[in-house]
């Protein structure tokens, strides 16, 4: 595993050296207001809901499942705090409804793919769509303005480093500890190495897949928090629009199978912050907005090739 | 993500029993079956809620605005029996509106443009299955870079959009074809169902088909069985970057434009509509005809909503995932229950 | 069963149903903005007030899916279609449907790019690229010795991102103004707030925002304040739309001009529909009524302002 | 003898952090049988995958026909006449039984698939091997014994010059084997040259001409069957004397309380209603003939398929099954048969593997410790010598028989009352057979009740105080210890007494 990372860091370390090369300043770094303010900050920061919705993800992926509803959930967790603190309501309340309309949204995932036995993508697409639709019910198409300090902390605010990169960084430290510390990792592993072995094994199988669904809604309901409080506003229709791509690539880039099976959590991080940082550098080195894309592709295709399975395996001495 | 562990007998025969007589429907075409049970049935209800409905011109309908969908659905239905996916055939569509509607513009002739703008999606594919299979990274992360890639190189052709003057496409876009019953349906459906019926025939009747569905089933195996498993993988791509081509030409007489921002998440309603047609997306399960009656279902979804007539921006989102879930949900029950 | 190409011969043009009552299909792009619902809403009310019914339906930003309704509008045999083209390219095959049904097609927003202009009756709407104009025309006139511009465009490819840059353009060829950095920010407010973020660090000096819409403007006024900088002070803003939200900051002085692009035009949309079943004349293009706000305008207008 | 058809010379295999083998010689010749001895992981299969282009070669070369070979892949020494079986059943689920017998060599009309053509020679190639199964029917609802007759039946299909079968009777009964040992001999007679593992010695001295054995990735020596006695051959396998095999310790202490009591338990389709009674302390056999329903009946005691009729008693208890868990729950466990599909978490370690039964009967809050997993997995590696004594490899890598000794050790650690064990020695060579053989033994001393189901009838009445006997999908008969090979063997083929009396007759005595 320690070798698979190693490419996705030479990556990001070339994105980011093809930065300072543009912009000499890029690693420049100063205190701003008692917050860090710069670049690598803004990567950090805007990063952070995209790592939060890849950290649900690559659980789910290891599953053998995949949930494109994420967007959508972090859309509707934005539309219900925002409305609800619009119409005067306590922004940990407005954040707490939210919570825990995301974590059933989760459970109803979880019950089509594990109950039901729907293929998780079609299962998922179904929130994916619908769960739009409900956010802009809830906002009734409108984007949702709100003014409250508390609410603005989640996603604009600063302990110093920006807030949102706490929570992320926290939920993976928590993940990466609950999962290594507990035997969860081994179960979500095996039930998506094998399903069939892990059943007569005696693993909940149904339990786990429950259980990563709702933990993947969560992480969407908090980045969609991040999102929307990061603009002070419910965008329902915009907010993580595509996302989900964005995090799945995140988990493949980080070398996490979409067959299933094993996954690397600093995988993930470093997926998550190799996407940002491409985002960012295309502001930052003023490509033209019509050539992004391709851009993109390149980038895309050059980092997978670097961490292609073959490139290793030719190293140890043995081809494909 | 196959969920059942134990898979009953389709047959129970006894060493001295000689092989049973009853003709009894395969297992693995209740999907299919239990899709099109669903999407009669849901037609039957548009009928009688809808006044217009049960006519034979909203069924046409149905195949003339998704005869491009069709298509991508086939060649999609190629790459998923591999155990693969292609999240390119979106942004092909588009590129090949694009190339299309400027070359023509450049003055092309109208054959030129169909060659060039074939070749292209299939040079994609071949490019995008060679990466997969030379280096044994994922299709879903190669295929979201030829997504880029094609819909980077639309706005680099023209980021506003061109119409389409030539005359042999503006011929074959407005020409209709005349069926018993006063129902009239467009070359581009035409061509759709050809383009279904070869991928059939290749499926099922040519060993690179079968071997599609070896290389679904289980790769190592059929690489030891000695199939040549290098020329599907990387086959399976250009055939969908070929159907995306396709599709991206239909699209480009449904439409008579190029524009970069056409058929934008289009990927998801093919991928989508191969599944709903029972097809795994872990390879090996499933049928073009599935794929094809998939489409149908998520046009009579929107056709529905469509008659409908007064739905909010916000229900009509909620109403199609809905119904989507409606669908697949009364699949699986017919499914499980025989 | 209406066939799609040889329908309606039965039917004149001014063919009311029996009770007298206009039937109106109208195809909406969807719902991707708050500008856009604002526009639904304002055609759902004014149907209503002037008795016509509506059929509504939302393409979810796909032009094919405006097609289709489109055509199962003139299945229904409607007595009016309505639409706001995404593109202007395409639509020629529809509407020549339409037009052998005999059915009047009214667009808003934007024309289409056909060359037989007798495929609808006319066009209400804004026109993008004088929206653009406006706001180069007045930030040449209100410089002040800024010349660094950036650009926060809409989403790559979308008609009114062109045509807003293309009016703008023209409008500061040959001054001093010059667009130093452009991006697109996809219309929405986290799209400008990351753009123009990058843009603070990488770009020397700013000294006018240019934004396609308000919530992109929105976005970026957030990134200037986290700088350390004031919006409307340090750096000029300039959008386009004049939703709420946007009137809100430009009476506040963070947004220094707004060019209108008005939502609001169903009662306009509502009376040429008549006039059009009713076989008037009208005339091909109807532009509605638009204006520009600055600071002070913004403080009067900004109770009057619903969406 | 003449020229070798293939002559293999220094060949070394490498993986990651293993030499698989090194420096081995082979050499095959037309028109004999050639055994390839060794113990689990001793790189049988290793050395047939190099042959066969499956994986590099490190150093050597293979001379095929006498030309200089490298096959770049299976595909390529098929073409060139090299036809094989792999261990495990290398075969498509999803596909019906006809295609994967002629997968690649489809007959065509006019440049299609001729499906009905295709059924008919699939449906003659089976009989060829005696079986008789639809061919139309999809590969994946037959059990895996069927599964390995498919595949041998794929693989005497073609007209091949060399003919490789990687232990392919690891779950067949004496029928089938026989009958494929007959296919075996007419085509070497006709001067194909037969490359044959396996682990049951009498096979090997029946079948073979020669043998090549292999120890540690090391070739030990090529030796002429008739001219080496099987003490011989065991000891250059292990390279150490193994005693005879010991008569397995009868238990002279009565068997315990009832454990499990099924009462008219059966599935439509599957297994006709049986009663069976299963105390602590004993080992119950299962012996019957492929497709008798040994399997069908282990499933529904664990819950694995439903019942559809009778109940089950545990402890006196009426149980009712929901599925896997409730038997658990209840100390009941089951080792599939099918290691690959069912068995193996195959990108695991073996440390996981070998807990996860464990860890799932603790739920996911309670991890089994580290301390106790790597207590627990050196203990068992030790105990049943799997190799290589490495916790972190991935199973997935393991040879055949090392992986079915970490699932049997996967239901050890959770010591189960009753332990259901599918065909536990498929594969695994005569030492580990016996050592398997004796856990089983002193589990069953310890109270333990185990219902053990074997292909090799020998092995069934050895370790067992009570044999059940199936047949047809019904259960026949049950016979105390006392009973020999012979009768049962006379109640499976169905001969000497009726099928029905036969359970009245043997009443059962314990
Ligand atoms: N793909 C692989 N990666 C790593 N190690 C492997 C791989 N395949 C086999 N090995 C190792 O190579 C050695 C030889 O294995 P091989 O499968 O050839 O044994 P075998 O003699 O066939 O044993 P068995 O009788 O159990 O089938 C073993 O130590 C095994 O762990
Ligand atoms: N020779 C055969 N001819 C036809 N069908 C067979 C044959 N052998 C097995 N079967 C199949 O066997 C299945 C039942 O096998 P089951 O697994 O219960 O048997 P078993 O006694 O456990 O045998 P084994 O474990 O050796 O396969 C049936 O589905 C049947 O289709
Ligand atoms: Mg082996
Ligand atoms: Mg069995």
């Amino acid at each position: 595993m320690k070798n698979r990372l190693l490419w996705p860091v030479l990556a990001l370390v070339a994105l980011l050296i093809l930065n300072v090369v543009v912009t000499p300043s890029f690693f420049s770094i100063r205190l701003q207001d008692g917050h860090l303010y710069g670049s690598l900050i803004d990567i950090l920061r805007n990063g952070a809901p995209t790592l939060l919705i890849a950290l649900g993800m690559t659980l789910v992926i290891a599953t053998r499942g995949i949930d494109l509803s994420v967007g959508a959930v972090a859309a509707i967790a934005g539309a219900v705090t925002c409305t609800h603190i619009a119409a005067g309501g306590n922004p940990w309340v407005a954040m707490g409804l939210a919570l825990a309309l995301c974590a059933l949204l989760g459970l109803w995932n979880g019950f089509l793919v594990s109950v039901l036995g729907i293929q998780p993508i079609i299962a998922t697409l179904v929130l994916m769509t619908a769960g739009r639709g409900i956010a802009m019910l809830i906002t009734e198409g409108q984007i949702v303005t709100v003014d409250s300090p508390t609410y603005r902390q989640v996603g604009a605010g600063f302990l110093v480093l920006p807030i949102a990169i706490l929570i992320s960084l926290a939920v993976l430290g928590l993940v990466a500890l609950v999962t290594r510390r507990t035997a969860l990792g081994l179960l979500i592993e095996s039930v998506g190495v094998n399903p069939a072995a892990s059943r007569l094994a005696g693993v909940r199988a149904r339990t786990i897949i429950w259980t990563v669904y709702v933990f993947a809604a969560l992480c969407a309901a908090v980045a969609g928090l991040m999102i929307s409080s990061n603009v002070s506003a419910a965008d329902a229709n915009n907010a993580g629009l595509w996302i989900e791509m964005d995090a799945i690539l995140a988990v493949v880039i980080g070398g996490t199978s979409l067959a299933g099976g094993r996954y690397s959590l600093t995988g993930t991080l470093l997926g998550a912050l190799i996407i940002q940082t491409l985002t960012t550098t295309v502001y930052t080195i003023g490509i033209a907005p019509e050539i992004t894309l391709v851009f993109k592709a390149v980038v895309v295709i050059a980092v997978c090739l670097m961490q292609a399975p073959v490139r290793i395996r030719v190293r140890q001495g043995v081809p494909a | 993500m196959k969920q059942s562990v134990v898979v009953e007998p389709e047959s129970v025969a006894v060493p001295s029993r000689a092989r049973g007589g009853l003709v009894r429907v395969p297992k693995r075409f209740l999907p299919v079956i239990a899709t099109f049970v669903v999407f009669v049935a849901t037609f039957g209800v548009g009928s009688v809620r809808y006044e217009g409905f049960a006519s034979g011109q909203v069924m046409a309908n149905l195949f003339i605005d998704n005869a491009f969908l069709i298509v991508l659905a086939v060649g999609m239905t190629f790459v998923i029996l591999t155990g693969g996916i292609d999240l390119s055939v979106g942004s092909v569509v588009a590129l090949s509106t694009m190339i299309a509607a400027s070359a023509l513009q450049a003055g092309w002739p109208a054959w030129l443009v169909v060659v060039t703008v074939l070749a292209a999606g299939s040079g994609l594919g071949l490019a995008m299955g060679w990466v997969i299979h030379r280096f044994g990274v994922q299709p879903f992360i190669v295929t979201l870079a030829g997504m880029f890639l094609a819909r980077g190189l639309c706005f680099v052709i023209s980021v506003e959009s061109v119409s389409i003057k030539d005359p042999a496409f503006r011929e074959l876009a407005t020409g209709s074809i005349e069926l018993p019953g006063g129902v009239t349906i467009t070359y581009g459906v035409v061509i759709a169902l050809v383009a279904v019926l070869a991928a059939v025939y290749v499926l099922h009747l040519t060993r690179f088909g079968r071997t599609v569905y070896a290389v679904g089933g289980s790769e190592s195996s059929a690489r030891l069985m000695g199939l040549a498993t290098t020329r599907v993988k990387i086959g399976v791509y250009v055939i969908s970057g070929f159907c995306s081509a396709l599709g991206g030409l239909l699209f480009s007489l449904y439409m008579l434009s190029g524009y970069s921002l056409h058929a934008v998440g289009m990927e998801l309603d093919a991928i989508a509509a191969v599944v709903v047609g029972g097809s795994l997306l872990s390879g090996g399960v499933g049928f073009v005809i599935g794929s094809v009656v998939g489409v149908l279902v998520l046009g009579t979804i929107q056709t529905l909503i469509s008659f409908e007539g007064t739905l909010s921006s916000w229900w009509t989102k909620i109403v199609i995932g809905a119904l989507l879930l409606a669908f697949i949900a009364l699949q699986r029950i017919i499914v499980r229950k025989t | 069963s209406g066939g799609s190409g040889d329908a309606g011969s039965s039917s004149g043009n001014a063919n009311a149903n029996s009770d007298g009552k206009i039937t109106m299909g109208f195809a909406q792009v969807g719902a991707e903005s708050g500008w856009r619902t604002a526009n639904t809403k304002s055609i759902q009310e004014s149907a209503e007030k002037a008795g016509i019914e509506l059929k509504f339906s939302d393409a979810q930003q796909k032009q094919e899916n405006q097609i289709k309704a489109i055509r199962s509008y003139i299945q229904q045999k409607v007595d009016v279609i309505a639409f706001s083209p995404v593109v202007e390219t395409g639509w020629d095959a529809v509407l020549l449907e339409a037009k052998r049904a005999n059915i009047p097609v009214i667009l808003t927003d934007r024309a289409v790019d056909s060359d037989d202009t007798s495929l609808y009756k006319t066009f209400l709407g804004s026109d993008f690229v004088e929206e653009g104009k406006k706001a180069g025309e007045w930030l040449k006139a209100n410089a002040a010795g800024a010349k660094n511009v950036v650009e926060l465009q809409g989403t790559t490819g979308a008609a009114p991102a062109i045509d807003r840059k293309k009016g703008f353009e023209d409008a500061i060829a040959g001054t001093d103004l010059k667009i130093v950095a452009t991006q697109t920010g996809d219309f929405t407010r986290s799209g400008g707030k990351q753009v123009m973020e990058a843009f603070l660090k990488s770009v020397p000096q700013i000294d006018v925002v240019y934004a396609h819409n308000d919530d992109m403007g929105l976005g970026a006024i957030e990134a200037i304040k986290a700088a350390g900088k004031v919006p409307g002070k340090d750096i000029k803003i300039i959008t386009v739309d004049a939703v709420k939200d946007g009137m809100t900051a430009l009476a506040a002085g963070e947004i220094n001009f707004i060019v209108e692009c008005n939502p609001l035009l169903g009662d306009q949309l509502m009376e040429l529909a008549k006039k059009v079943v009713a076989g008037e004349e009208v005339p091909p293009r109807v532009v509605t009524e638009e204006t520009t706000f600055t600071s002070e305008q913004a403080k009067t207008e900004l109770p009057n302002r619903k969406y | 003898m003449t020229e070798p058809v293939v002559d293999m010379r220094g060949i070394s295999v490498e993986f990651p952090g293993v030499k698989a083998l090194q420096e081995v010689d082979f050499r095959l010749f037309p028109g004999e049988v050639h055994a390839l001895m060794g113990e689990n992981g001793a790189g049988k299969s290793t050395l047939i995958k190099a042959l066969t282009g499956v994986h590099p070669l490190a150093a050597g070369e293979v001379r095929y026909a006498g030309e200089p070979v490298s096959f770049h892949g299976p595909a390529q020494a098929q073409a060139a006449g090299i036809s094989t079986v792999y261990q495990e059943v290398n075969l498509c689920g999803n596909l019906t039984v006809a295609e994967n017998i002629l997968l690649g060599r489809e007959p065509r009309k006019l440049g299609r698939i001729d499906g009905k053509a295709m059924r008919a020679r699939a449906a003659e190639l089976l009989a060829r091997i005696g079986l008789h199964i639809d061919p139309g029917s999809v590969l994946e609802s037959h059990p895996i014994a069927v599964q390995q007759l498919v595949a041998i039946a794929r693989a005497v299909a073609v007209d091949a010059r060399v003919l490789v079968l990687d232990e392919p009777t690891s779950s067949l009964d004496a029928d089938e084997v026989a009958e494929l040992f007959r296919i075996i001999r007419v085509l070497r007679d006709e001067g194909v040259a037969v490359l044959f593992v396996t682990h049951f010695l009498e096979q090997v001295y029946e079948i073979s001409d020669r043998m090549t054995v292999l120890r540690n990735g090391r070739l030990v020596g090529e030796h002429m069957t008739a001219a080496l006695s099987r003490i011989d051959l065991v000891s250059a396998m292990l390279g150490r004397e193994m005693g005879v095999l010991e008569e397995i310790e009868r238990r002279s202490g009565t068997p315990g309380e009832a454990l499990l009591v099924a009462e008219g338990l059966g599935r439509k389709g599957s297994v006709a209603p049986f009663d069976l009674e299963i105390r602590a302390g004993e080992v119950v056999g299962l012996a019957g003939l492929l497709g008798s329903g040994r399997t069908e009946v282990a499933r529904l005691l664990f819950g694995a398929d439903k019942a559809d009729s009778g109940r089950l008693l545990v402890n006196g208890k009426p149980l009712r099954l929901t599925g896997p868990r409730a038997a658990i729950e209840v100390g009941i466990a089951f080792s599939s048969e099918d290691r690959k599909a069912e068995g193996i978490v195959a990108d695991l370690s073996v440390r996981d593997n070998l807990i996860l039964a464990m860890q799932a009967a603790r739920g996911w809050a309670r991890p089994v410790p580290r301390k106790l997993a790597d207590e627990l997995v050196a203990k068992y590696i030790e105990l049943l010598d799997i190799r290589p004594a490495d916790p972190d490899r991935a199973v997935g890598n393991l040879s055949g028989g090392n992986q079915q000794k970490v699932l049997l050790a996967r239901w050890l650690v959770t010591q189960p009352k009753l332990l259901i064990l599918d065909e536990p020695t498929r594969g695994i060579d005569v030492g580990a057979k016996a050592q398997i053989q004796k856990v089983v033994a002193d589990l069953a001393a310890e109270g333990m009740a185990v219902l053990f189901i074997s292909a090799e009838l020998e092995e069934v009445v050895r370790v067992s105080d009570r044999v059940v006997v199936m047949r047809d999908r019904q259960k026949v008969a049950e016979l105390d210890g006392g009973a020999g090979v012979d009768d049962v063997m006379a109640l499976i083929a169905g001969g000497g007494t009726d099928g029905v009396g036969a359970v009245a007759e043997t009443a059962v005595v314990s």
